[in-house]
């Protein structure tokens, strides 16, 4: 009868409408955990004890609270944040208390770059993943004309950037980058541009739309009918709550981070099924995302009977361990699990509320060429 | 004398932290209504005491702290990187002040709180666009100079283990608290002294009668101006020692309109054109910015049983309660806590 | 002739396309008591407003000690020896009586910017400011915020303010108005003892008659923002325009 | 003698923390104008704002044709037949002459025959009918807040200083309409010009300092010059 | 220029500055088509604006009450339409107009009576203690949006929820190279609808002089005889009536709304408010289109200025007329 293992899950809970998303990932992150566990929550023995803490979306509160975890409630693992600038105020705290600290959902490639530490792993997926599959899911070639629109600040042009990198070479042109301020709601203008750069090109015609808020540059864009001018729409994929948007797309390829049909291993069909039959409907991206931060989690413990943070560390770096996106691999330099994405073609199905998007292939980690963050080796 | 007794208490739990709330939570809780006392002080120089209602004062209290944070991340964990950028973040503050203050603070009250705003907004999206500095949307993490790293000993026994004063280990984690501790201290001391002087009384002059003010002979752009720098120069302070303090600087903790908010509620609850509401204010929206949440906790717990109750205190519904709980302030303390305590003392 | 200590020329201001006050010259004397009247509404407190800086003119010049001071503020009219007593009452409401005064003293001696120091060690303004309260009767109100005062001592008040400011130029908006008959000798006899003084000039605006005629050693009455006439008191209540439109009296009544 | 129209007793009124008007009793006879004399700040303004419940009596009755209104909201007591032209006239610049007084009347239409009369009184007023009410001139001002005043029947009309910034000639035209409307209407007139109320006045009532110092007939008063200069501080050769 | 300052004000005066303002964007643009697709889109944005703020104007031009909680009814109205939309999903996306009109209708309405009733209860309780008191007004009104947010967490939870948009509403109308939007073309004609009904019964009725007389002297008001705190009222439940309808149709343009959909707009509806001058509806108006063409302009010609654009406009109108284009009160 040992002591339970404390695991933090820090994630902002009140004060922003993404609450409900933190909400999914600590849900996802139980299930993973039982799942690992075969329900019974015990690891070597020792009970699992998940405590919540709240960053209310402060980089300061969470600082203060992931401080806490370690110091003391002397969590072994904590898993966290919703926000990328939130977690990245997280960084510094793991390094300080020589504790891991497992990132799950934000997403900036940041969060793994120089300013991270080698306390740092990284289940959730970054810009140049999305980025880079969305590239292949447009099968780019010298025919390919591009104009992108993004929010004009990093996240944004960072991901561009990630995109104009992975069209390197294969001929394809960008003939615009419009960025327009953030939170933007009025995309007519933009549209213009780009419907004016693009026109006169031969060849495929594409808008590439890379805006995380929203305002439905998607919807609205479409109702301008780029179709006139044979100028196609493509986007990544979205949460569910958003995928109703689709319908008015269909056909429109781009890439996805999880879809609940498209994976197909065993554990997604486990938790399909429990997540439906537990709540009532399908689990979405931060459901899938948790799940994979709780399966590394306890793979990790399982692996190694000393849980001292060096230990993990080295267990962890390298490992591969499965998920309901296939199996993950922790990349040893920078700690960024890299993983599968999904090449996805909107089907419109009128008995089903939201547009589905049907796989097409997956997107292998391996295909993708994502930058190295940074080196914990050296 | 309620009011100086709540104070003191205040004051003397705040002196005595690292040894009275040893735990991590509370040591960060301590070190923010430090600065936000100060804070929240500046900007009632302004509004309280000289009728001026500003929505930059965030701005700059970013400045001071982006100031801080960029020259200890470009030059490393340094004093000299400390003392560069907080001066050259206090004299950005400095000069936009003066601007600010010299060109638009002759017109409308309502024009003049328009104006901060813009300012303010503009203010932010640079910091987001120049992200190479500023680290954008994302914030900037930076280590700082090596007295305030938890690592590091400032007492030690005779095993060479840090020394531990009342349960309190005298590590870098104290030193960087006391330094937040007593920087806040001397500036509130010195808008003491300020709210005393023959300026403080000018200012309230204003405040109360701008044209008779004039007629007197005082040349109230310049006053006005004047305590506009001041206040911008003191919250700028500020930001330096919460850069200083977090070792992360980003929009949300030093720059955005939330903060803003939160200095506007914790004037208006500790009562306006006192500096002892400043701390009233500042210790009790902060405590409950950071512990309503687990009241709540326990509240909806013990209602378990009855219906609905529990739904209701949900812990993650904390931001309701605080909104009512502010609403009901305003209405059962006009004058705020402060206002309305040495109200009921006088009479 | 010597030399006028403050003197307009052809002064106008326009709200909208009124005059309040139109093409007014006139020089006024040390050590001269000049009264102003006029009907409601003729612009003296406009006129006043226009020589201590309150407002700007639409055209013409004021000139002080034969300097233009028209661009001048009005703060730096105050410095410049422009003293001014309001109409309308016009105080700082929530600082206390003392302070009130003492804020004008504090101006007087130009120690506004002084930060480092506590406002009670400068006991020496504080004395002063007595001493202005004591002129006024008001030393036992000094503790109390004015507002509450009576009426009259917010009146008291607003002349000590002007007697702090030591001005060489005394300017009296209806000082009396709204006394009652025991309070206004005092103000009356602060007013004499100004006036004891050869260097100051004061300008006086009352409807009191009785006051005029016991002040006055010179009369201008102002119509409808217009100069109509200016002289010895006798000689101008004597004009039957005066009595017309002024002392409301019909022309053919006074006859 | 008829019943008065209107009666104060004991009315005190603070305004925030001030006592201004202290227990004061008016009786206002039924018919022809009335004044209310007093220097400025005696609290004669105050008075009719209490009559007209625009501050709250702290105590004391107010009764209008023997029934009490104290307690009654402004627009209330508006509807039992008093008008108010305020010492600022009131006048809603943003609205055009004819909307300010298409207000005043009760279901939105003139009466011819009052409205001919009131051009009859104050022509100026039918020049500038469609014009923005911020465009007359005071003494027009004056006239239209008066003209908004009378174009219903009314029992009682409270109006405050009308005189104050006029011209000598509109003053005189005034009292000529003054006589006009007292024919049908009470008037409790608000006055500082004693000369103006002089010549319409039937009763005076003269207020100081929240008190009332005297009560009398008209007559007794323009006799009386001592004891005008007494209330008034008038001097001997103001009033001859 | 005195000569030009003239004939500005002969041929309409600032209600030719959206006209002024088309014309030098046309030189600019250059294109035609490009230059009308983006005045259409630009003017039905000021209309939805408009909806927003013509009642935060009102309320503030007649009851002198600065309502932080404005934006909480843009959100509720956008919620509302949004569940009413949603329940009758059938007819939203049937291929029927009046099927689609009737749905739209309904959430319009359901919104619209939100509003009524929410304002009622809002003045009542929130705004009543505190007349006259700006700064309590502020604060007080602010807490009560922290509630109203928690209240729309609470019940629609945090996730984005998708509005379906009828389906007669969906794509464009294309006019050679203009395109058309035309669910804008349809908060534009719903926008003028609730203009000119607005502008009658303010310029036509006596309700309407009550009104504008209430925001000049409500004293005066009074003493004629009416209830000015019943025409309050009336003037809040109106004015918050207006937001929830302008939030429902913000919902079917966005499509995809979170709890703080109000919020996002407040700023925006703010400087409308500033620019058109305190209390008018001409005046919201002229703001609103100013801003959407405003906005639309700057975005294509220079997509870098167009976050400022808004607070550049309403700095240089601020400088040209201190109290807004139209203030009511002067
Ligand atoms: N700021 C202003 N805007 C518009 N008109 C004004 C302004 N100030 C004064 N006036 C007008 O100018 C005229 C002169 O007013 P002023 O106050 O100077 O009169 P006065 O002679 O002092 O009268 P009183 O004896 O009543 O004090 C009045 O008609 C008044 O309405
Ligand atoms: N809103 C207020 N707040 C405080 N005191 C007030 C207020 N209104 C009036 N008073 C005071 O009440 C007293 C009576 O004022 P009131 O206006 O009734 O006088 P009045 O006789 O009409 O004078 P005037 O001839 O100047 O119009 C004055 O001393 C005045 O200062
Ligand atoms: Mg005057
Ligand atoms: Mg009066």
């Amino acid at each position: 009868a040992d002591d339970p293992v404390k695991i933090a899950l820090v994630h902002g809970l009140s004060g922003s409408t993404f609450e409900a998303f933190s909400k999914q990932s600590h849900t996802g992150f139980r299930l993973g955990l039982e799942y690992a566990t075969d329900g019974t929550m015990k690891i070597n023995g020792r009970d699992i004890e998940i405590i919540e803490k709240d960053t209310q979306f402060k980089p300061d509160v969470a600082r203060a609270v992931l401080a806490e975890a370690y110091g003391d409630d002397d969590v072994l693992i904590a898993v966290g944040g919703t926000s990328s600038g939130v977690t990245k105020g997280m960084l510094p705290i793991a390094e300080e208390y020589e504790r891991i600290l497992l990132v799950e959902p934000a997403v900036a490639d940041s969060l793994t770059g120089p300013d991270s530490n080698r306390y740092v792993f990284k289940t959730s997926r970054n810009s140049s993943m999305d980025m880079q599959a969305q590239a292949l899911a447009l099968k780019p070639g010298p025919d390919l004309h591009v104009a992108t629109l993004a929010e004009d600040y990093a996240f944004g042009k960072d991901g561009i950037a990630a995109f104009r990198k992975a069209l390197e070479g294969s001929g394809a042109t960008i003939v615009a980058e419009e960025y327009v301020p953030l939170k933007t709601t009025d995309f007519t203008a933009a549209a213009e541009r780009m419907f004016a750069a693009l026109r006169d090109k031969e060849g495929r015609k594409v808008i590439l739309i890379y805006v995380a808020g929203g305002g439905d540059p998607m919807g609205k864009i479409k109702a301008m009918q780029p179709e006139r001018y044979g100028i196609e729409i493509s986007t990544g994929g979205h949460i569910l709550p958003v995928l109703p948007t689709y319908k008015r797309v269909p056909g429109m390829e781009g890439a996805i981070y999880y879809y609940y049909e498209n994976p197909s291993n065993p554990i997604n069909d486990w938790l399909v099924e429990e997540h439906t039959k537990r709540y009532g409907s399908p689990p979405d991206f931060f459901t899938a995302g948790g799940m994979a931060a709780g399966l590394a989690v306890a793979k990790a413990l399982q692996s190694t009977d000393d849980w001292d943070t060096e230990n993990l560390i080295e267990t962890m770096e390298g490992m591969s361990w499965d998920t309901p996106k296939g199996e993950m691999t922790f990349r040893p330099e920078d700690h960024q699990a890299l993983q599968s994405m999904y090449h996805f073609k909107i089907r419109v199905d009128d008995d089903v509320d939201w547009a589905i998007p049907e796989l097409v292939r997956e997107i292998k980690a391996d295909e993708m060429d994502i930058p190295v963050g940074r080196n914990n080796q050296e | 004398m309620i009011v100086y007794a709540i104070i003191g208490v205040i004051g003397i739990c705040l002196l005595f932290a690292p040894m009275l709330f040893p735990d991590v939570r509370s040591q960060e809780v301590a070190a923010r209504i430090c600065i936000f006392i100060v804070l929240v002080a500046s900007y009632d120089l302004l509004i309280g005491y000289t009728g001026i209602v500003s929505f930059a004062h965030t701005m700059f209290f970013g400045l001071g702290a982006y100031g801080t944070a960029i020259a200890l991340r470009q030059m490393g964990p340094g004093w000299d990187a400390v003392l560069l950028g907080g001066a050259l973040g206090l004299l950005a503050s400095l000069i936009l002040a003066a601007l600010i203050g010299l060109l638009s603070l002759r017109v409308k009250a309502i024009f003049f709180a328009m104006v901060t705003l813009a300012a303010a907004s503009v203010m932010a999206v640079m910091a987001s666009q120049f992200s190479d500095f500023t680290g954008g949307e994302d914030g900037i993490i930076y280590k700082v100079p090596k007295l305030f790293s938890p690592a590091t000993k400032l007492l030690t026994d005779d095993d060479g283990k840090v020394l531990r004063i009342f349960g309190a280990k005298a590590n870098g984690k104290m030193a960087a608290y006391y330094f937040v501790f007593f920087g806040s201290l001397i500036l509130y001391f010195i808008m003491l002294r300020i709210v005393a002087s023959p300026l403080g009384t000018v200012l309230e002059a204003i405040r109360e009668n701008e044209m008779r003010a004039e007629a007197l002979g005082y040349r109230v752009v310049l006053y006005r101006t004047a305590i506009f720098c001041i206040a911008a120069l003191i919250a700028a302070c500020a930001g330096i020692l919460r850069a200083l303090w977090l070792k992360y600087t980003g929009p949300e903790t030093s720059l955005s309109f939330a903060i803003m908010i939160d200095i506007l509620l914790m004037v208006v609850i500790g009562g306006m054109g006192t500096m002892t509401g400043a701390i009233i204010g500042a210790t009790l929206m902060s405590l409950a910015q950071f512990y309503l949440k687990d009241l709540m906790e326990i509240a909806s717990q013990a209602t378990a049983g009855i219906p609905l109750l529990p739904d209701l205190l949900a812990p993650d519904r904390w931001l309701l309660w605080l909104g009512i709980l502010f609403i009901l302030l305003v209405y059962f303390f006009p004058a705020g806590i402060v206002g309305t305590l040495s109200k009921r003392g006088g009479h | 002739m010597e030399q006028a200590s403050l003197r307009i020329e052809d002064l106008t201001i326009r709200f909208g396309g009124h005059a309040a006050v139109n093409m007014v010259t006139c020089a006024f004397r040390a050590g001269e008591l000049t009264v102003v009247v006029g009907p409601n509404g003729a612009g003296k407190t406009t006129c006043f407003n226009l020589i201590s800086g309150q407002l700007r003119p639409s055209g013409g010049r004021i000139l002080k000690n034969g300097q233009d001071i028209t661009a001048l503020s009005a703060s730096a009219r105050a410095k410049a020896g422009i003293g001014r007593a309001f109409q309308l009452t016009n105080l700082f409401p929530k600082l206390s009586v003392l302070e009130n005064v003492r804020l004008a003293v504090q101006a007087q001696h130009g120690i506004g910017p002084v930060i480092f120091r506590r406002a009670r060690s400068f006991t020496r303004l504080r004395d002063e400011a007595y001493a202005h309260l004591e002129a006024t009767r008001l030393q036992e109100a000094a503790k109390l915020p004015v507002t509450a005062l009576t009426h009259g001592d917010q009146r008291k008040l607003e002349i000590a303010l002007l007697l702090a400011l030591k001005p060489d130029i005394f300017m009296f908006d209806e000082p009396t108005a709204g006394m009652s008959v025991d309070e206004a000798p005092v103000i009356l006899e602060l007013i004499e003892e100004i006036k004891k003084d050869a260097g100051k000039t004061i300008l006086l605006v009352e409807h009191k008659m009785d006051v005029v005629r016991s002040l006055a050693d010179r009369i201008v009455v102002l119509h409808n923002g217009e100069l109509v006439a200016d002289g010895k008191p006798d000689d101008v209540i004597a004009l039957p325009l005066v009595r017309e439109i002024y002392l409301g009296v019909p022309a053919e009544d006074a006859a | 003698m008829t019943a008065p129209v209107l009666e104060l007793e004991g009315v005190s009124t603070d305004i925030a923390q001030y006592h201004i008007l202290h227990d004061i009793s008016l009786s206002v006879p039924d018919g022809g104008v009335h004044v209310l004399l007093g220097r400025n700040g005696a609290g004669k303004t105050t008075t009719l704002r209490t009559i007209m419940g625009l501050w709250r009596a702290r105590q004391g009755s107010i009764r209008f044709r023997g029934d009490e209104i104290a307690t009654l909201h402004t627009s209330d007591i508006a509807r039992k037949g008093i008008a108010f032209v305020p010492e600022n006239m009131g006048i809603f610049g943003g609205l055009t002459v004819e909307e300010n007084m298409r207000l005043a009347t009760r279901d939105g239409r003139f009466e011819k025959q009052r409205l001919d009369r009131i051009y009859a009184l104050f022509p100026a007023l039918e020049t500038f009918w469609t014009k923005s009410a911020w465009s007359l001139s005071g003494g027009q001002k004056q006239m239209l807040a008066i003209a908004r005043a009378i174009i219903e029947p009314r029992d009682l009309i409270l109006i405050d200083e009308p005189t104050k910034g006029l011209a000598p000639s509109i003053i005189l035209n005034m009292v000529d309409a003054f006589r006009e409307i007292a024919r049908e209407a009470t008037i409790l007139l608000v006055e500082q010009n004693f000369l103006f109320a002089k010549s319409l006045g039937e009763t005076v009532a003269v207020i100081d300092d929240g008190r009332i110092a005297h009560t009398g007939t008209m007559a007794d008063l323009v006799a009386d010059t001592e004891l005008q200069t007494r209330l008034l501080s008038l001097s001997l050769e103001v009033s001859q | 220029m005195e000569q030009l300052g003239s004939y500005f004000e002969r041929y309409g005066g600032i209600n030719l500055l959206p006209v002024i303002l088309a014309v030098i964007a046309f030189v600019l643009i250059g294109s035609p088509s490009t230059w009308l697709t983006l005045t259409v889109a630009g003017l039905a944005m000021g209309m939805m604006i408009f909806l927003m703020a013509s009642g935060l104007s009102l309320v503030f031009g007649l009851m002198d009450v600065l309502n932080f909680g404005h934006s909480a009814f843009i959100s509720f109205g956008a919620f509302i339409a949004a569940s009413v939309l949603a329940a009758l999903a059938a007819w939203v996306a049937a291929d029927s107009v009046l099927l689609n009109l009737t749905a739209l209708f309904l959430a319009i309405a359901a919104a619209a009576l939100f509003g009524l009733l929410a304002g009622w209860v809002f003045e009542k309780v929130i705004i009543k203690p505190v007349y006259r008191d700006h700064l309590r007004q502020i604060l007080i009104t602010m807490g009560a949006l922290i509630v109203a947010e928690q209240i729309i967490l609470a019940v629609w939870g945090g996730s984005p929820i998708s509005v379906p948009r009828p389906h007669f509403l969906t794509g464009s109308l294309i006019i050679g190279d203009v395109s058309i939007e035309l669910y804008r073309l349809f908060a534009f004609v719903l926008g003028l609808v609730a203009y000119v009904a607005l502008y009658v019964v303010l310029n036509r009725t006596r309700v309407g002089l009550l009104v504008r007389a209430g925001v000049e002297n409500r004293e005066m008001v009074e003493a004629l005889g009416f209830r000015i705190d019943r025409l309050f009222v009336g003037v809040f439940v109106l004015g918050s009536a207006l937001a929830a309808v302008g939030g429902a149709m913000w919902a079917g343009y966005e499509t995809l709304i979170t709890a703080a959909i109000g919020s996002e707009m407040m700023i925006i509806v703010f400087i409308v408010i500033i620019i058109g001058g305190l209390g008018s509806i001409e005046g919201s108006l002229l703001g609103a289109l100013l801003v959407g063409l405003m906005g639309n302009y700057v975005a294509f010609l220079a997509p870098k200025m167009a976050l400022a654009s808004n607070m550049i406009l309403m700095m240089a109108i601020l400088l040209w007329r201190p109290y807004g284009l139209r203030p009511a009160v002067k």
